[in-house]
């Protein structure tokens, strides 16, 4: 294989496995890159070689069927108070609210969230399903059946919690009449004479795009 | 609640303006006002779905358009005032204030646009420590407190501001149609000609002038007065009809011209439905 | 410095940086390394160069305040093709104009932004706020205490900037001379009388050609 091709396919496997979150398969780096399975093996042979000998902390693994960086063993002290300190994980100020509105409100629909929020808040309930701190409470009784989720006692256990009775307070709101009323009619589904289903927030023309908010 | 319609070609009076002076070379000024409403609608009708909002906001560029250029047009002109004049600078000047801002950010959105674009071509590491450093981290919901999370609940929850119906545009209403109309009826002879001039004569307020112009439309569409022009531009003669011999007499219909008292509120109320 | 000692902090560096899912503030390294911040600033210097050097399929950056790796700007083709999902739609002029205005004049309430595009703003505003672009930032201490926004760290993550001030200067967006003198011309206020009754050339069609100038 021309030298050109190959230089060309190692930095495009560095490229993809760094933008990848998950191990990447030899199979899509092939792929990605014209070039044949075998090849991409050797290339990323090469390139934990390469990382070794020039004293890198880092290293290109081969793991679960895929290739994927990770920290050089060497490193692992220092990994480790990075980690331990926190800077790693953070809830965005998206992922709170929607756990707050969930904390608040529940049990409550994706689309109802979707309705108070203003925007697509799909994966950021995955993401907070996938912590543990919410999870499918139930269906809604009105057309479409909705899911309905809840906090989890897990949740309260982290807040160092009780019960939900123990969550502060809502602030009072003084909102006009009819902000209340647009908020209702948002939020109260089996009242809604249009029949509107669950993926279809009050605003979804709104959405004008594919985006959803920021993953935590 | 709004949702966004955002096909049209120009996305907002300046935008088109901009557009009708660099890419057309339009001199406003040499148009007629039947152009510059023309050219407008033309464009207006050009979007495809049109959005409330846009709409308005071609209307309120095409008005302050008309309104710049009728005060030309009304008599008088020539001998304006030195303050007006100035006022007639000062508001050229802010509207190619504005003109220049727009095409600034304009300019300066491609460029984002371009970083942007050059942007989503990289994409960082978010893949975070591998096992066992993965596990190592905090839970993220120990380091929120109970009050932080109220906090966060009355951010989310609380009502998004209601669309406030901007009528920073908008002079203040000094004189009424309704009341031109009623001074007009009084000063004019019945069956004689009389020019429009004479009957703005001595005022000097330009408002005044024009709204006393609206009233003699209005009074022309009930059929109380004639109205002749013998020329483009030229002097517009007032004649009050007979009452016997115009068809449905002289009486005034004041159901319209409540029409112009309300024409404000209207608006505004459009605005809110949408 | 001792060379053993900044080969031992360039490791850290690196393994650190691979193990976070944001942006490293120098600071933080410098502290888990135990080097004064300049070295840091110095050894991450250090590292772009060497994997430019070595023609690495990706880059140390320094964005929005902080370290981080990322893929190199030529293997976009790739990456691209690797991580369709994550693509979101482009922004449409409107949106574009506003996020401009917001990046340049920040903090800024929604009626000025308003009044420089003399459209109302309150949908682009609510894209750019789902796209995670701009944010409420405090509130206005006149009466009103209108919403001021700015622009997020996401903002200058997705630019690739390291802050605000390495947005190119607004002052090289001012139209030029001839731009200003027509539109003087095209305001002009005095005119020759004669000129008034002339039929003045517009009409719509004419403008027919612009429909190509920007797509939403």
């Amino acid at each position: 294989m021309e030298e050109r091709v190959i230089t060309e396919a190692r930095r495009a496997v560095e490229a993809v496995v760094m933008a990848s979150v998950e191990p990447v398969e030899p199979q899509v780096l092939a792929q990605l890159c014209e070039i044949p399975v075998d090849e991409v093996e050797r290339i990323c042979r090469e390139l934990a070689e390469d990382y070794e000998r020039d004293g890198r902390g880092f290293t290109l693994a081969r793991v679960a069927g895929g290739y994927r960086f990770q920290t050089h063993a060497d490193m692992a002290p220092y990994v480790e108070r990075f980690v331990l300190e926190g800077q790693t994980s953070r809830l965005s100020g998206a992922s709170l609210e929607t756990l707050a509105i969930i904390a608040y409100k529940q049990p409550i629909s994706r689309a109802q969230i979707s309705a108070i929020r203003g925007v697509n808040v799909e994966s950021t309930l995955a993401t907070l399903e996938q912590r543990g701190y919410v999870e499918e409470v139930g269906h809604d009784p009105g057309p479409g059946q909705a899911i309905l989720y809840g906090t989890t006692r897990r949740f309260l256990e982290q807040l160092g919690l009780d019960s939900l009775r123990d969550l502060p307070a809502l602030a009072d709101f003084v909102p006009e009449a009819e902000v209340v009323e647009a908020l209702e009619r948002g939020l109260r589904l089996d009242r809604s004479p249009a029949g509107m289903d669950d993926d279809a927030p009050i605003d979804a023309e709104r959405n004008d795009d594919s985006s959803s908010e920021d993953s935590p | 609640m709004s949702y966004a319609v955002s096909t049209s070609v120009y996305e907002g009076p300046f935008e088109l303006l901009l557009h009708l002076i660099l890419k057309e070379e339009v001199d406003l000024w040499d148009l007629r006002l039947t152009e510059v409403i023309d050219a407008f609608l033309a464009e207006v009708e050009r979007l495809d779905h049109v959005d409330l909002d846009t709409a308005t906001e071609f209307l309120l560029i095409a008005s302050t358009l008309v309104e710049l250029k009728a005060r030309r047009l009304l008599p008088g002109a020539e001998s304006l005032e030195l303050d007006e004049e100035l006022l007639r600078f000062e508001e050229r000047d802010l509207l190619l204030a504005r003109l220049l801002e727009c095409k600034t950010f304009k300019d300066a959105s491609g460029v984002i646009e371009r970083m942007l674009r050059a942007g989503q071509g990289i994409v960082a590491r978010t893949a975070g420590p591998e096992e066992p450093f993965a596990s190592m981290a905090p839970d993220p919901l120990e380091r929120v407190t109970p009050a932080a999370l109220v906090a966060a609940a009355n951010r989310g929850l609380v009502p998004k501001p209601r669309d406030v119906v901007d009528t920073y545009h908008v002079a203040p209403i000094r004189a009424s149609v309704r009341d031109a109309v009623e001074i007009l009826l009084a000063l004019l002879p019945v069956g004689e000609d009389v020019s429009f001039r004479n009957l703005v004569a001595g005022i000097e307020d330009r408002l005044e002038v024009i709204v006393r112009f609206l009233a003699v439309l209005e009074l022309f569409k009930q059929g109380i007065v004639d109205i002749t022009q013998l020329e483009t531009f030229g002097d517009l003669r007032v004649r009050k009809l007979d009452a016997r011999s115009s068809g449905n007499g002289t009486a005034l219909d004041a159901e319209s011209l409540d029409d112009w008292d309300d024409a404000p509120s209207a608006v505004a109320a459009s605005r809110e439905d949408h």
